[in-house]
């Protein structure tokens, strides 16, 4: 959550710290965690794609798995990319109200993925699916579970944004902060992106 | 660089970001629809397709890597291009592509 | 040390009191005692502070090594038993390669790297002490296990099923998975904080193609840890997850595949040993040019092949799986690419080499750690090329040959090099230099030694000797004088030798600290930009951001080449040059305040993971406090107030005392 | 913040530093040392596990490509240390000038990256047909399963008429096949990972469980071709042996009808016969011994499942035909006659180890310390309080707490399985 504090290279710049490149620290600090992401994710996308027919007593993927209900959430994620490119552009025009309103925007559809995820473990775990069950179920719940609690850290950091954007304690580039929140908010869509089309969209 | 420098090259207006939303929602429709009919032999490779265009799309413009400096580009795909090959390779010792 | 400095003004530093107004607590602005190591965000605090900790570690480790050679110095060793036998190879093995070799490269590059390229401070100073206190808590955790119940015993890369809760049923797996956990947080924040400091903050002037190798090094290093420590981030939770709430990963009754463990932990663990070498390189790519007196050879060529063994070093992991059943496609070509890798190596080796060639070599004790290193690693390499015949591994894997091999390039090449620059930077960090004298003793002593202990075991493997047994049998020990008795006796009286070499360190640490001279200022007529600054360096580095016109700035500041003889004649002496930056400091230099955040989360984050052993109340605990951390670090003012000042300020142009991170 | 001592100049730091020409002989001297040693190596005659003593085709095919690799890599390193050596030597500082800032030459440093790459090109291709040489398993003539579990080996020949083998044989410890024959494992493991190796008829394949791994092994002429497990597997890795005994043919067929003879109960009163019920008390829960019937006449079956963790214990049927125990930890046969088999003529060799263990050459010692307490003589599990992770279920064989008499009559009647 270092990320949204707020300092920019270019209010440095006037104290002799220059820049080398022109970009910002933070955002450049940035897309190297995204970059060193994807290969966490890929490494638990690889051990589910590895294990996901290895059933033991368990319920298969198919029989568990309810397409339209998650076509809805991961429609409702994708959708709070866009409301979260609209906050961003917002800040960057020093909108205050509007930052705000698509940020909490934003979080409430994430929130929502986060409750429809919640939802669909536990029916899972209704139908016979629990976290020890088989590989497949380990592999699952931790692949989708990361990605859930991505989510919700990201929500989190929304909504804090929000509160320091209100109380007016962010003293940088603010514009620059929604953007870096907005990254990490992009990149958990991407990977939900690749999940929902591996996970759940080609059968086992 | 100064802020102003930044946002000039971001140059894609609000209603631009709603296009590229509406598209991405047609994709995703296109996505779920494989579930109900049948593609035939072209169910995979439409859905990989379909998969790496929403990604780019998504990482081009709602995240700017487009417009941005290429050293943004640079750290996040070596990352993208170093978990594809790593974890390719990893899954083809395990013979997955072929059982 | 003083938070704001303003060497323009006075030498006395202005003092802050804490910020009133801002934030949720306030600011600590000690400037003396313990605190001032508590909560310092200076790099350089920092880097040596590392520095203690990895010796610490290495004494530890190598203690563990020496108990692992008094049992097989003999047959059927008993002064250890199976158990504690199979935990102290274990933990050696974890703490030289985590506690030890990242933790002392990370206090080169921290206290270095920012001033090689003419910075004030890393891009994220407060992630810096970050790194530095996760890395602390997660090396006690690991060692804690000791003490709980036993350590992990199940070699350091952990192969499943044997590290599953029946197979190793104390907690000390669970210890060790979290101690790395939490390490590797450490690192991956200060990957990407050195990463960003060095593409950002570099000097006006410096492009990549004039930074110091030493600089370059580092760089590809972050990479490397950026994009392999989420791999084993991932096998770690695997682990995690199957020990702690028992999920099956890597339950073969559940039809679970155990080579997915290696695979995890070698795509992370193969580049992980360039990420203990590279550093090394760096270092001995300054000293060998300094001590010969001439530029590097081919900078390009050691720069460009540095990034590519890098590069190469992320398609090789399953070397370490030759004999595990991969298939016979998979094996060869896993095999060609491992060999590709000795080109660039080799070409590195040559290129140091060529330095020399028509140098003017000074033999220092830093340069004869510097050729150790070039002729022991290239030994400990070589071995390497004949475990990538893929055939002829599954012959030498898992026998001392493979020991051998990873002692000859660790100890004869990673160890040497970071030996190499503690001489040479000595000076540099606390104005005094090492008694070469005892340094001579140091590196003959380690180079006996090392080559007793490690050159035997070349022997030992090849007749047949495996790795990782807690005893050895007469019965296997084959006949004549020089059998495997003989040298495995060899070894461990070499083990002793090399401890009495480190033994001489550090008595050479306590006897400069006493008794040392103090250094002049360019002790070593040296090249690069951290010499141009006092010994120690200020708490804001340059008094002027230097500009920078070459590859080797401070040298060609010395030097001008004579164009009619193309001699070099020194033009300048390093003391005018630092006297020159002093007389035209910088009137508004700010520097980051100190900060209690970075030491809060990461105790947080230790109990934190506690909470997997001891239950969730601990966890909800240790989270409590991490969040607790994370807002106050996020609200920590970033701008102090006029009257924070001592004096109070006027003028707003100075009040920053916290760049982000 | 320190000042510049103007009294210290570079002059005073440089006489600090060793002198230069005591250092030379030193280097020299550590030098020859170094290549003394390296000279040495090999020393050691006959050490059992020599990886560079191949007697059979498919180490041979390995033998062939170190012969091409180590030298190339004791040529290079030769060269290098030499080069480094003389330069060092040369350019001493002797007081010379400042040397020519230069940069580097391009074509010298292409030229030492294209020469190793060709040299690696050739070790290369060479290394290619290695892998695929070995990998090879079409013309296999006997097949036999190697199961590792801790910390013993189990190996398993399935029924292959043209072998003579007409119903299964389990043995232990002792993998016994038939000269110039190319014999398959079949290797997998019960618990955690372990490696099978015979360096001298081949390198290593790790036993993973829940995968068969294949290994070729064939030899050349009879003896006894010790090896050891070589992936770490627990507590008593460094005690998990085994042994490779090859037989010619005809011994070989010999062998198998050994193995496959049925069972013959002690005769009724001697030592033996009480021995035979002690087993079946204490021993037959975990051992399975073939065609043993219980004092009703029932076949008695083994369900080691219940009791150890792995879910196998040592068939015992044939204990007395091996020549060690406890994965070739210990001798079954004592030293006169351990010599005796081991170092017999190649010629003579089947016949005395097909001659088994008889009362005389027993090792007793170690095989009634075994029975006291195992545990003591192999470590088997750290923590017994432990237990309770593998659901009571032991690694390795347990204190059984057996009397002198009990083993008294255990020992005689081992005696009786041949
Ligand atoms: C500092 C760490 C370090 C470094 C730099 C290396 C470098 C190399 N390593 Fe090593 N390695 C380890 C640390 C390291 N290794 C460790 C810790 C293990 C064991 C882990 C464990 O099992 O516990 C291991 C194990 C290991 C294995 C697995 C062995 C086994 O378990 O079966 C292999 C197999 O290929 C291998 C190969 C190599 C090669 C080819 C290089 C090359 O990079 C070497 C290149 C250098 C040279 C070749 C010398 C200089 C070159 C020239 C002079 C040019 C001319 C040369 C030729 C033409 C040949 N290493
Ligand atoms: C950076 C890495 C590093 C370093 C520096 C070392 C250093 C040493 N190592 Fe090793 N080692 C590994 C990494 C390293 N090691 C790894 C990764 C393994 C594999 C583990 C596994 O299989 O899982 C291994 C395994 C390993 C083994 C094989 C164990 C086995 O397979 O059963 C052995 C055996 O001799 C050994 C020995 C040594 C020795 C004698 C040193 C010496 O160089 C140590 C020298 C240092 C000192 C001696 C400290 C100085 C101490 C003092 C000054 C205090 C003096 C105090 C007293 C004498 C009480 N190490
Ligand atoms: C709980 C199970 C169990 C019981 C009961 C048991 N054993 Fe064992 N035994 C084992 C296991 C497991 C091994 C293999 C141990 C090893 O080598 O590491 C073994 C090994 C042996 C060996 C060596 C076999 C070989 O081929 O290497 C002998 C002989 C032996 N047991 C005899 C006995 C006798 C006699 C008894 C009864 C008095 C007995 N055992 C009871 C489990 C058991
Ligand atoms: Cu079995 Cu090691
Ligand atoms: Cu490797």
């Amino acid at each position: 959550m270092a990320e949204t504090a707020t300092h920019t290279a270019d209010h440095a710049s006037d104290h002799g710290h220059h820049s080398s490149t022109g970009l910002s620290n933070n955002k450049l600090a940035m897309w190297l965690f995204l970059g060193s992401e994807c290969l966490l994710f890929g490494g638990l996308i690889s051990t589910y794609m590895l294990y996901r027919g290895r059933v033991s007593d368990g319920p298969h993927p198919s029989q568990i798995y309810d397409i339209p209900f998650t076509s809805v959430s991961s429609f409702v994620l994708l959708m709070s990319s866009l409301t979260m490119v609209l906050a961003v552009t917002a800040a960057q025009r020093k909108d205050d109200r509007r930052t705000n309103l698509w940020l909490t925007v934003t979080a409430v559809l994430g929130a929502t993925f986060v409750g429809g995820q919640v939802y669909e473990f536990t029916t899972f775990i209704r139908e016979g699916l629990g976290f020890t069950t088989s590989l497949f179920g380990s592999s699952f719940y931790s692949l989708t579970g990361f990605h859930g609690v991505h989510v919700s850290v990201g929500v989190i950091m929304l909504l804090s944004t929000v509160g320091i954007i209100k109380k007016n304690k962010i003293t940088g580039n603010k514009a620059e902060v929604v953007e870096l929140v907005g990254l990490y908010w992009h990149f958990v869509d991407i990977v939900w992106i690749i999940i929902f089309t591996l996970v759940y969209l080609i059968p086992a | 660089m100064s802020e102003t420098a930044e946002h000039h090259d971001h140059g894609m207006s609000d209603a631009g970001y709603i296009k590229i939303a509406l598209i991405l929602a047609a994709i995703t429709a296109l996505e779920v629809s494989t579930y109900y009919v049948d593609f035939g032999p072209l169910f995979m490779p439409s859905l990989m397709i379909m998969m790496v265009i929403k990604f780019v799309m998504v990482v081009s413009y709602f995240m700017h890597l487009k417009f941005d400096n290429k050293m943004f580009s640079f750290l996040f795909y070596t990352g993208l291009a170093l978990a594809l090959f790593v974890y390719i390779t990893a899954l083809a010792t395990f013979k997955f592509f072929i059982a | 040390m003083a938070i704001i400095e303003r060497p323009g003004s006075d030498t006395t530093p202005a003092v802050v009191t804490a910020s009133q107004s801002l934030g949720a607590v306030k600011r600590p602005v000690e400037t003396k005692g313990w605190k001032e190591w508590l909560f310092t965000v200076d790099h350089k605090k920092i880097g040596i502070m590392y520095g203690v900790v990895a010796m610490f570690f290495f004494i530890v480790g190598g203690v563990e090594a020496l108990l692992i050679r008094l049992q097989l110095a003999a047959p059927n060793g008993t002064i250890l038993s199976a158990d504690q036998y199979n935990q102290m190879f274990t933990m050696h093995g974890t703490t030289m390669v985590f506690l030890f070799a990242m933790p002392m490269a990370a206090a080169f590059a921290n206290y270095f790297l920012p001033l090689q390229i003419g910075a004030r401070d890393v891009a994220f100073p407060r992630l810096n002490a970050l790194s530095l206190w996760l890395l602390i808590v997660g090396g006690l955790v690991l060692n804690a296990s000791w003490f709980l119940g036993g350590a992990a015993d199940g070699g350091w890369f952990m192969y499943a099923p044997n590290s599953g809760p029946v197979f190793s049923p104390s907690n000390g797996v669970d210890y060790w998975i979290l101690g790395l956990q939490i390490a590797g947080v450490a690192s991956l924040i200060g990957s990407i904080n050195l990463i960003v400091t060095v593409l950002n903050m570099r000097a006006p002037g410096m492009s990549l193609m004039k930074m110091p190798v030493f600089t370059w090094m580092i760089l590809v290093v972050q990479f490397l840890l950026v994009f392999s420590l989420p791999v084993i981030t991932v096998a770690l939770v695997l682990l995690m997850f199957q020990r702690s709430y028992g999920a099956t990963f890597f339950d073969v009754s559940q039809g679970a595949d155990p080579l997915l463990w290696q695979h995890l932990f070698w795509i992370f663990g193969h580049p992980e040993v360039y990420v203990l070498i590279l550093p090394a390189f760096g270092i001995i790519s300054e000293v060998l040019p300094t001590f010969s007196r001439k530029p590097l050879f081919g900078y390009p060529f050691v720069v460009f092949s540095g990034a590519s063994i890098g590069l190469v070093g992320f398609g090789v992991w399953a070397h370490h799986m030759f004999a595990a059943g991969l298939g016979p496609v998979s094996v060869a070509v896993f095999s060609v690419a491992t060999m590709a890798i000795a080109i660039p190596t080799g070409v590195k080796i040559f290129n140091w080499l060529l330095t020399m060639w028509g140098g003017k070599v000074w033999y220092t004790t830093a340069m004869k750690f510097a050729i150790g290193l070039v002729m022991l690693f290239t030994v400990g390499g070589l071995s390497g090329v004949t475990h990538s015949v893929a055939p002829s591994d599954t012959q030498q894997t898992d026998t001392y040959y493979i020991v051998a091999h990873f002692h000859y390039v660790l100890f004869g090449g990673m160890v040497f090099g970071l030996f190499s620059g503690f001489y040479y930077w000595w000076p540099k960090v606390f104005g005094k230099m090492l008694n070469e004298k005892l340094g001579s003793w140091n590196f003959w002593l380690m180079v006996i030694g090392m080559n007793l202990t490690f050159g035997p075991m070349h022997i030992l493997g090849l007749q047949g000797q495996p790795r990782r047994m807690y005893v050895w049998t007469e019965a296997r020990a084959g006949e004549g004088m020089f059998n495997l008795a003989f040298w495995n006796l060899v070894a461990s009286i070499g083990s002793f030798i090399l401890a009495v070499g480190v033994l001489v360190f550090l008595i050479n640490v306590v006897y400069t600290a006493r008794k040392g001279k103090a250094s002049p200022l360019d002790p070593w007529d040296a090249r690069t930009l951290e010499w141009l600054t006092t010994s120690p360096p200020k708490a804001h580095n340059f008094d002027r951001i230097p500009v920078v016109h070459h590859l080797d700035e401070f040298f060609h500041r010395k030097y001008e080449e004579d164009t009619a003889t193309h001699t070099m004649k020194k033009i300048a002496e390093g003391e005018d040059l630092v006297r020159a930056e002093e007389e035209a400091a910088e009137k508004d230099i700010h520097l980051p305040g100190p900060s209690y955040w970075p030491l809060v989360l990461a105790i947080g984050v230790g109990i934190l993971g506690m909470g997997v052993v001891y239950g969730v109340p601990i966890m909800v605990l240790g989270g409590a406090i991490v969040l607790f951390a994370s807002y106050g670090w996020v609200l920590e003012p970033s701008v102090a107030e006029d009257i924070d000042f001592d004096p109070p300020s006027t003028d707003g142009s100075t009040k920053e005392i916290a760049p982000l991170g | 913040m320190s000042h510049i001592d103007p009294v210290l100049t570079k002059e005073k730091a440089i006489d600090t530093v060793t002198p230069v020409k005591s250092s030379r002989r030193r280097i020299v001297t550590a030098l020859a040392g170094v290549s003394a040693t390296v000279f040495l190596t090999g020393c050691a005659t006959n050490a059992p596990q020599d990886t560079f003593v191949p007697k059979g085709p498919n180490a041979k095919i390995i033998d062939d490509l170190n012969m091409i690799v180590f030298p190339i890599a004791g040529v290079v390193g030769v060269i290098v240390l030499a080069l480094a050596t003389y330069i060092f030597m040369k350019f001493r500082d002797k007081g010379q000038a400042i040397p020519a800032q230069s940069h580097g030459k391009p074509y010298v440093e292409i030229t030492l990256t294209i020469v190793p790459a060709l040299i690696l090109t050739v070790v290369g291709v060479f290394t290619f047909r290695g892998i695929f040489d070995l990998a090879e398993t079409k013309d296999t003539e006997l097949i036999i399963n190697v199961t590792g579990q801790q910390w013993w080996w189990e190996y398993d020949y399935p029924v292959q008429a043209d072998q003579g083998i007409s119903q299964p044989i389990i043995s232990s410890g002792q993998l016994v096949i038939p000269v110039g024959t190319k014999v398959l494992l079949r290797e997998t493991s019960r618990d955690v990972i372990h490696s099978y190796w015979i360096p001298a008829l081949n390198g290593k394949k790790d036993a993973v469980p829940g995968r068969i791994h294949l290994l070729r092994l064939e030899a050349d002429e009879p003896g006894i071709y010790a090896g050891q497990c070589t992936e770490f597997c627990g507590l008593s890795h460094a005690n998990m042996r085994m042994e490779a005994v090859a037989l010619s043919k005809e011994d070989f067929a010999k062998w198998v009808a050994g193995q496959q003879k049925a069972y013959t109960a002690p005769a009724a009163g001697t030592l033996a016969a009480e021995g035979e019920t002690t087993f079946i008390n204490q021993c037959s829960r975990c051992h399975q011994v073939n065609g043993i019937k219980d004092a009703n006449g029932k076949p008695i079956i083994s369900a080691p499942d219940e009791n150890v963790y792995s879910g196998a214990a040592p068939n015992l049927s044939h204990l007395m035909s091996r020549n060690t125990f406890a994965g070739a930890m210990f001798d079954l046969v004592n030293e006169e006659c351990r010599a005796d088999v081991w170092n017999a003529k190649s010629e003579e060799f089947g016949a005395k180890y097909l001659a088994g263990v008889s009362e005389d050459c027993l090792n007793e010692k170690d095989l009634r310390a075994w029975l006291r307490n195992a545990p003591a003589m192999k470590p088997m599990y750290a923590d017994p309080s432990n237990l309770e992770k593998s659901n009571g279920l032991y690694r390795g064989m347990p204190n059984l707490g057996l009397t002198e008499d009990d083993i008294d009559k255990l020992v005689a009647y081992l005696l009786t399985l041949k």
